[in-house]
């Protein structure tokens, strides 16, 4: 542990990109059984359970420096809707697979950025988590940009479904990089990045391949999402009552 | 004829069939069935399992189960490449999947209702699955006796998750443990019925013994597993739900009840809205992933013309 | 009330009343602003509304023949699954219209017999609850009956759909019938029917309008469900999980 | 030109249009562009309050809930009558608002985030919807009128129902209390913004005033709405998110802080992801719905053919 105090910043940061790799591994693991091949069946399984991995650490880091006794399970499973930080991105339904594969390569392409900078963070547990996520994350850009290009690129009605997808998403992929005083004082502490740090080298790593999978990369609206302010979209509620189901139903058991 | 005799000598052998090598047609044929079937079974069994992915009481727990189902895609893949090897594509095997045409274990045609059941499939339906398939890895066809050693490996560690699981479950509050024997007395059944009928009414059996396919009677699984199964129950602390059940010192075996045979049958023919949901579940990702194969092969197209052209 | 010490037989058939209702209205309700007409809208509103609140009738009787204290919400929110006495028809996915429409008058068909035998209901409470829904189930089986005919009898495509709504919901309804010592012991003090008796005025209800509509009535098969003794299908967690959401996220809250 | 003048002078005297009356073009146009967007407004509603109904905390509840929804379409069916007096079908303004071309009320763009939404949503923007509507009752065309006489009285006890369920909410837990003040922290500036324009900015109302569509301006409405909301929500105990909001002895009202109308405009051009799913849920209830209209039609055409057949 760097500090004694809780930093609620520190806590604040580590939650989020905690509670990214829980909600967009919930989401995937809805997949499971209902993809397109069995090879894909696999490949977002295993995300997932990247993803749940990644949340697990990260939350169980939070926890400790919360330093009132919660755990990983009770971080994921017993909090309210609002004192959730993920990305609203990570909430929304899956839809189809393109849709679902072109939201896991702008998330895992952010995710690299947010893991490289990670590696140097001055919470060493932190820059330690980053280690073992970045390969994960890299993995995800590559395996779903490859099919960002072979469903842009492919028939006509896979074009339109991507274009569509990506239409859909864009927007929300400005909350990424959304300025707030949390971020301030992390990087002032060293031990992250500020958010808003990482848009270039995002759009740089992200609109060669749409360029390649022949999609036109949409303008930016004035619309904006606030997920990671706390502020959701319909869609977590529904994902939550699902998720914490066994939890809220038998409180204090053990599993 | 000669090479008849060639093969014949190497099943008596004990030696293995490799996919080049001369076979009956009947042979063949047996082999694909039994492992496509086994195939679609692992690919169905998702299902059951992936119905309480999003529900997992602990990440611990939802990591496990996520692994667990990747596994079974991963005994999927395995398999359906132990059947091509035969000479039939996975698209075919599907096809007869979706239609109706092949079986798959009916055991995942009933509903996981509590997480109690997910640790009721591992330990039970799991357990049988594998008392059923260790004999397989040492089966006269060398792809699928390969496939079954890499399975069986990893089905064991999946049993162990499982009673790991109910372990946990008996531990905590009462709830907990009335849904853990609800669990039993509703998959004890079915999964003795994973043995396959009687072996005075089984139709396969004698013919693949002899080709060295099937090395032990279903009966005599069954009973291994019986007996297996019982000690298990007593440390979890679950009764089975069958009175009739006992050790018989002079068999030096569990004697069990009567097997309801009716229910088995209209399980297995599909007489019931299990086989008609799961069926739904397959054939609509089928479906709905189609622009997604055809986009991949279209992409592939384009590519290699492209390439083409450049050169 | 009828008696004081509490009759489980009496609870037990009350709750299963009280729970078709309940189940089959929270179905209904997620129609919502998704209907195929604007007064089809209402209409699955209204009867979500009268099927509601026959489940707040029936599900305080119940509560009050227990005599625990249980109140309407307590019973209808706190339970778990396998409490639950609903027929598993009640449960099942709203899928299409056509479903929809099938289940609501194969069930509907069912609940004007039962509540026309519930009027003499020994259990005067009962037979009071029976005298107002009577015309609710009427109203939901000729409005339903109604769109079997239209939609089996109508394009290529609505026959097709209606006829696999049907073939995939009629194994469900031997589950209407099915004895149980329960309704041994009902009969017996007339409190109501034995569900069994039911079975023939129900077909001869039933079958003409199918006939109508051109429908192919399905031979019975071997299978069984069993929800109304608390075994049910894997849906029904997944609407419980969703529908007891608040009550188990704030234990005690009141709304 | 004379029936110009009539028409005029009916509308001077306080008197009602009706449909079979004359009326200039451009009024009809108006009309039906108000009349249209405030059915689709009743219709898209019903999506924010119907992600919750399934969700709704107690039985009792739910049934108000329902019911009030059930009403909101009951709105829809009077408003879309009306709008058909002046010559339009059903169907054309349904097409108009898929296709994106006609508009509704941009505050139903507003995610529904929690249960004291609901609440809200009654006390604040029924409130508002009724300070803009009660002067449309007394309207000069008397289709829109009637059907606004029988909204306001429903309407009103919607907000009596919504601020019911706020005042349960607010005598309960700390949590719930601040989900409360949570809701009316998002809501607050969208109710405001219900009002349209400030006047000076305000396209359409002038031509309105002198028409009797429009009775009352906006600003005007917005006070109103202001003075009575403060009022209420000193007694449910929450504070409005805006800290010039205060009591302006001379004038005899409320101040309020300037409103965002960069926000105000980005929502109702659509700018937003609420718009995309709130018209695509309609899109896909009339697409998916497509199949059992036209089943309807055709078993109409059948029956009456039938029925010709015997006669």
């Amino acid at each position: 542990m760097t500090q004694q105090t809780p930093n609620p910043a520190h806590i604040e940061y580590v939650t989020r990109i905690g509670d990214n790799a829980l909600i967009l591994g919930q989401r995937m693991s809805e997949w499971c059984g209902h993809a397109p091949v069995l090879e894909e069946d696999m490949a977002l399984a295993n995300m997932s359970l990247d993803l749940i991995g990644q949340a697990r650490m990260l939350l169980t880091h939070a926890g400790k420096l919360e330093g009132k006794g919660r755990d990983e399970d009770q971080l994921a499973f017993l909090r309210i809707e609002m004192h959730y930080r993920n990305l609203t991105l990570c909430e929304l339904p899956n839809a189809d697979f393109g849709r679902t594969m072109v939201r896991n390569f702008l998330f895992a392409s952010f995710q690299v950025l947010l893991w490289e900078r990670l590696l140097a963070s001055s919470d060493t547990e932190l820059a330690a988590i980053a280690a073992k996520s970045l390969k994960e994350a890299r993995y995800h850009a590559q395996h779903a940009g490859d099919w960002v290009v072979r469903l842009g690129d492919g028939t006509a009605e896979s074009h339109e479904r991507t274009q569509a997808a990506l239409d859909y998403l864009w927007p929300y992929t400005a909350e990424f990089f959304a300025a707030n005083p949390t971020d301030e004082a992390i990087a002032a502490a060293a031990i992250g990045p500020a958010w808003s740090e990482l848009e270039a080298a995002w759009e740089a790593a992200v609109v060669p391949v749409l360029n390649e999978a022949t999609l036109t990369v949409p303008a930016r609206t004035p619309f904006k999402s606030y997920g990671k302010f706390g502020r959701h979209s319909e869609h977590l509620g529904h994902l939550l009552s699902e998720m914490q189901y066994l939890q809220r139903t038998y409180p204090g058991a053990q599993w | 004829p000669e090479y008849q005799a060639e093969f014949d000598a190497r099943i008596d052998a004990g030696g293995y069939i490799e996919a080049k090598d001369w076979m009956p047609e009947a042979y063949r044929k047996t082999l694909i069935r039994q492992i496509s079937q086994h195939a679609h079974s692992e690919i169905v069994g998702m299902l059951p399992e992936g119905n309480w992915i999003t529900r997992a009481p602990t990440l611990k727990r939802k990591a496990i189960l996520l692994a667990k189902v990747q596994d079974e895609g991963g005994h999927g893949l395995y398999l359906y490449a132990a059947a091509e090897t035969l000479g039939v594509s996975r698209d075919e095997l599907l096809e007869a999947l979706h239609s109706g045409r092949a079986k798959y274990s009916s055991i995942f045609n009933y509903p996981t209702l509590t997480w109690a059941d997910i640790g009721v499939i591992g330990w039970l339906v799991d357990g049988a699955a594998i008392m059923n398939q260790i004999p397989l890895c040492k089966c006269s066809y060398g792809p699928y006796a390969r496939a079954m050693v890499r399975i069986c490996k990893e089905e064991s560690f999946h049993q162990r998750q499982g009673y790991d699981l109910l372990l946990a479950m008996m531990k905590g509050t009462e709830e907990q443990r009335e849904m853990v024997q609800d669990a039993v007395n509703r998959w004890w059944w079915p999964s003795i019925m994973m043995f396959g009928p009687h072996d005075k009414d089984s139709v396969h059996s004698g013919q693949s013994a002899r080709w060295g396919i099937k090395r032990i009677s279903n009966d005599d699984l069954r009973q291994k597993f019986v007996d297996a199964t019982v000690e298990q129950a007593k440390v979890l602390g679950v009764t089975m739900p069958d009175p009739e059940l006992k050790w018989n010192a002079e068999r030096g075996h569990h004697d069990f009840g009567a097997i309801d045979w009716d229910e088995f049958w209209n399980v297995v023919n599909g007489h019931g809205q299990g086989n008609v949901d799961r069926l739904a579940a397959r054939v609509k990702a089928w479906e709905d992933g189609a622009w997604v194969r055809e986009a991949a092969l279209e992409h592939e197209r384009k590519r290699a013309a492209r390439e083409h052209q450049a050169a």
